[in-house]
């Protein structure tokens, strides 16, 4: 049967989605946030979610939705700050001690998923050696340098924002729309995409940028 | 002595530009590091890196072109040079952290003598920590240069002999632009490059928490006029 | 028995790809496994990796049209399906690696009744090492198929109770496609899924290393008459 | 100065390189060689260079040049085996001993090269667990299985081969004609790369498959 990953709507894409998923969301700065499937995992009856995300309070994710509602046991991010005095949400919940928090540098943190798509379980690097985010972690010496060792992390759904897509699930991304995205999707069991257009026609070998075998359903929003 | 203007902060960011070489790879911290790229002397062909995937960011976009898919590390829409390109999370930070990026230079909060650097937590209660890139450009960019006030505003001493604010990386700083010095951080801890014009050195080593040399070619800081915006 | 036929080696591809799925991403090894994308039955949509990189090769290029800078694993010009992609070779062993793909099909020189296969080095004498991307392949992919003689040219076996050539990853292997059986290997070893049409099962394992478990549904192995091109 | 990396000659090209460089060469099944380039590095007076590239012996590569004129010390690649039955360069020298060999799974090889690049001094990776190719190494288990602990590689100079080139270095890629170059290029220390065509104007932003700060210089050939 011709392969053909478009879904026509939020509840399909998230299909089989249980308690205690590992969600990686994409996104950074405005770019790359899947904010309409992230808005339909909110009405989702879901508990005990672990979000792996850049920032966790960032305003124009809608990944605050999934926080305020209770659905969330732990967060794994590198900002976890809201912007002013006002505690964001996940401030409150945190300072309550209702929400689990890892913090981890950003390139740490994009490494760990890559590594997880890559099937690489750990790797050394010198990012964070000697600061609190680091504490007890084991260390090892390479080129006269300390070095921290870091372990993979994989999801079983990644929700991830791109432009376009073929039926075949190979995806294109809009300038920094693509950041946390492609690597998301190789290192989770059920990667799921929203995108701007589907293509009737496959797209060139050469612009995609997502190979399709990483995308296991697409859905087309607005 | 109390006529002595201390540099504002688009004059530390001109500063810090003078010194950023033809043909660099840098990436500018949010605040007043992203100030710098509008310094830079006239000839100097810079690539800007930003952490989220561009290489050769531009100004800030005019409000009628911005693109909310483009964007750079501090969430502004911004443009993209001649020959730019843009890579995802993974690849930017296996850039950074590669030692691909010639220059950083980063907000900063404290500076100790043998290098280490406190940018990330200032210890405001209750408020969520904020990382991002800081720790993998601290601890692997070629250079390392910092950006910021000499003191804190009440007066405390920002360059120590030990940080006391969590830090961000271990020995990494080489470079410190403040409103009234250049410094290097060396083997045996700063040394003063260049001190506002007219100020005693005395003065300079009250205001600094641990003990400071004066480079033999140690020049008066000066920057040319340039207003705050209101 | 002597008038028995065991399969020839397009008979052995074909007979392996009747049990590839519809969607799966499939890679291919040198000899006789890359033979088996031309026997996928109707309708099945599948994607054949390369490991330099092509997600979705096609069948070689016709000389006229053949571009030398689209190879495939064993350096022949191949073609792009619909819906094809290259990536580089980091990333491609990303993609194995990783566990994304379903099947691997490899030529073997010996499996062990655990598992292990041994397909890259047969000990010719002065002759350099070839690994390639087999141990990367046999070590990752979802699930891993040998095509091989069931016999050495000699009438050694292959199938044995622990491999006598060097390994290229331990308990990996899951199915077996022979000129004379398709077996799995189970927690107990080998199983029997189907033994060429005629055969006795003393005859299999007579030529078989290791013990030999018949599977409740054993079935006849017949393929359909494909010639072998002088 | 406007940042122009081309260069007029491989002389100029190559520029710089001492004995016992660790030279990086791409390539893949006759796709991707920078074979102009490697051609002028064996004229030059070069000794104790080790190899690293896919294929010691590729028919299609002049990578047996620097071979035969004795100018290698040592080879690392996932293939040293001459096709037929005479020997090849390489396997005669290695029969004598008068070269060094490290043999590796190959996505262990591209994936040490992308370490080097990206600053991650070692992994772990199942490939090769339980294999002659890992004997001695160090090893742990993650998921219930047994793992073994990859160092990063590094180079000197690496020569790569692309379709097109513009004035900052960014490149573009024919097909399968990328396989090691990207990473060979962000793993050394000077990057050169051999191209068809030399663009007049910068290349697209979502055509460039390798930016040009990881390209030192580059040269048009034929």
């Amino acid at each position: 049967m011709a392969i053909d990953k478009r879904v026509a709507s939020a509840a399909e894409a998230l299909g089989g989605v249980a308690d205690g998923a590992v969600v990686l969301l994409s996104g950074f700065g405005g770019a790359g946030f899947a904010n309409v499937l992230v808005r339909a995992l909110a009405e989702m009856p879901l508990r005990d979610l672990t979000l792996v995300v850049n920032s966790a309070t960032h305003p124009l994710s809608q990944t605050h939705l999934l926080i305020e509602r209770g659905m969330v046991r732990k967060v794994v991010c590198s900002a976890a700050r809201g912007r002013g005095k006002e505690l964001s949400v996940f401030e409150q919940l945190f300072k309550q001690g209702r929400i689990e928090l890892e913090c981890l540098p950003q390139g740490t943190l994009a490494e760990k998923i890559r590594a997880g798509g890559a099937g690489i379980p750990a790797f050394y690097t010198p990012v964070g050696f000697g600061t609190d985010l680091t504490k007890g972690r084991e260390t090892r010496t390479y080129n006269g340098r300390e070095h921290v060792l870091e372990e993979a992390i994989t999801g079983d759904l990644a929700l991830i924002r791109a432009d376009r897509a073929d039926r075949y699930g190979n995806l294109t991304f809009r300038f920094t729309q693509q950041n946390f995205g492609p690597s998301m999707a190789t290192a989770a069991k059920l990667a799921v995409a929203e995108v701007r257009v589907a293509e009737d026609t496959p797209i060139a070998q050469p612009e995609v940028q997502l190979p399709g075998v990483y995308v296991d359903r697409f859905l087309v929003v607005d | 002595m109390s006529n002595l203007k201390p540099l504002n902060r688009f004059q530390m960011a001109w500063r810090a530009a003078q010194d950023i070489q033809d043909g660099m790879l840098v990436n500018l911290g949010l605040g007043i590091p992203v100030l710098a790229s509008d310094y830079l002397p006239a000839g100097r062909d810079v690539f800007i890196q930003s952490e989220n995937g561009i290489i050769g960011a531009g100004p800030e976009a005019a409000a009628d072109s911005a693109d909310p898919d483009l964007v750079d590390a501090g969430s502004r829409r911004v443009t993209l040079r001649a020959g730019a390109s843009i890579v995802n999370s993974a690849d930017s930070f296996a850039m950074i952290r590669g030692g691909h990026i010639d220059v950083t230079i980063l907000g900063c909060f404290e500076v100790a003598e043998n290098g280490d650097m406190a940018n990330w937590d200032s210890r405001v209660p209750d408020k969520g920590p904020l990382v991002g890139g800081a720790m993998d450009l601290a601890a692997c960019a070629r250079s390392v240069w910092v950006i910021m006030e000499h003191n804190t505003r009440g007066g405390g001493a920002r360059l120590l002999r030990r940080c006391t604010l969590p830090l961000t990386a271990v020995s990494c700083v080489d470079r410190i632009y403040t409103d009234i010095a250049v410094l290097s951080v060396g083997a045996s801890g700063f040394v003063v490059h260049e001190i506002l014009d007219g100020m005693e050195r005395d003065a300079l080593q009250a205001r600094t928490g641990a003990p400071i040399a004066f480079a033999p070619d140690c020049q008066p800081l000066v920057a040319p006029p340039i207003e705050v915006p209101g």
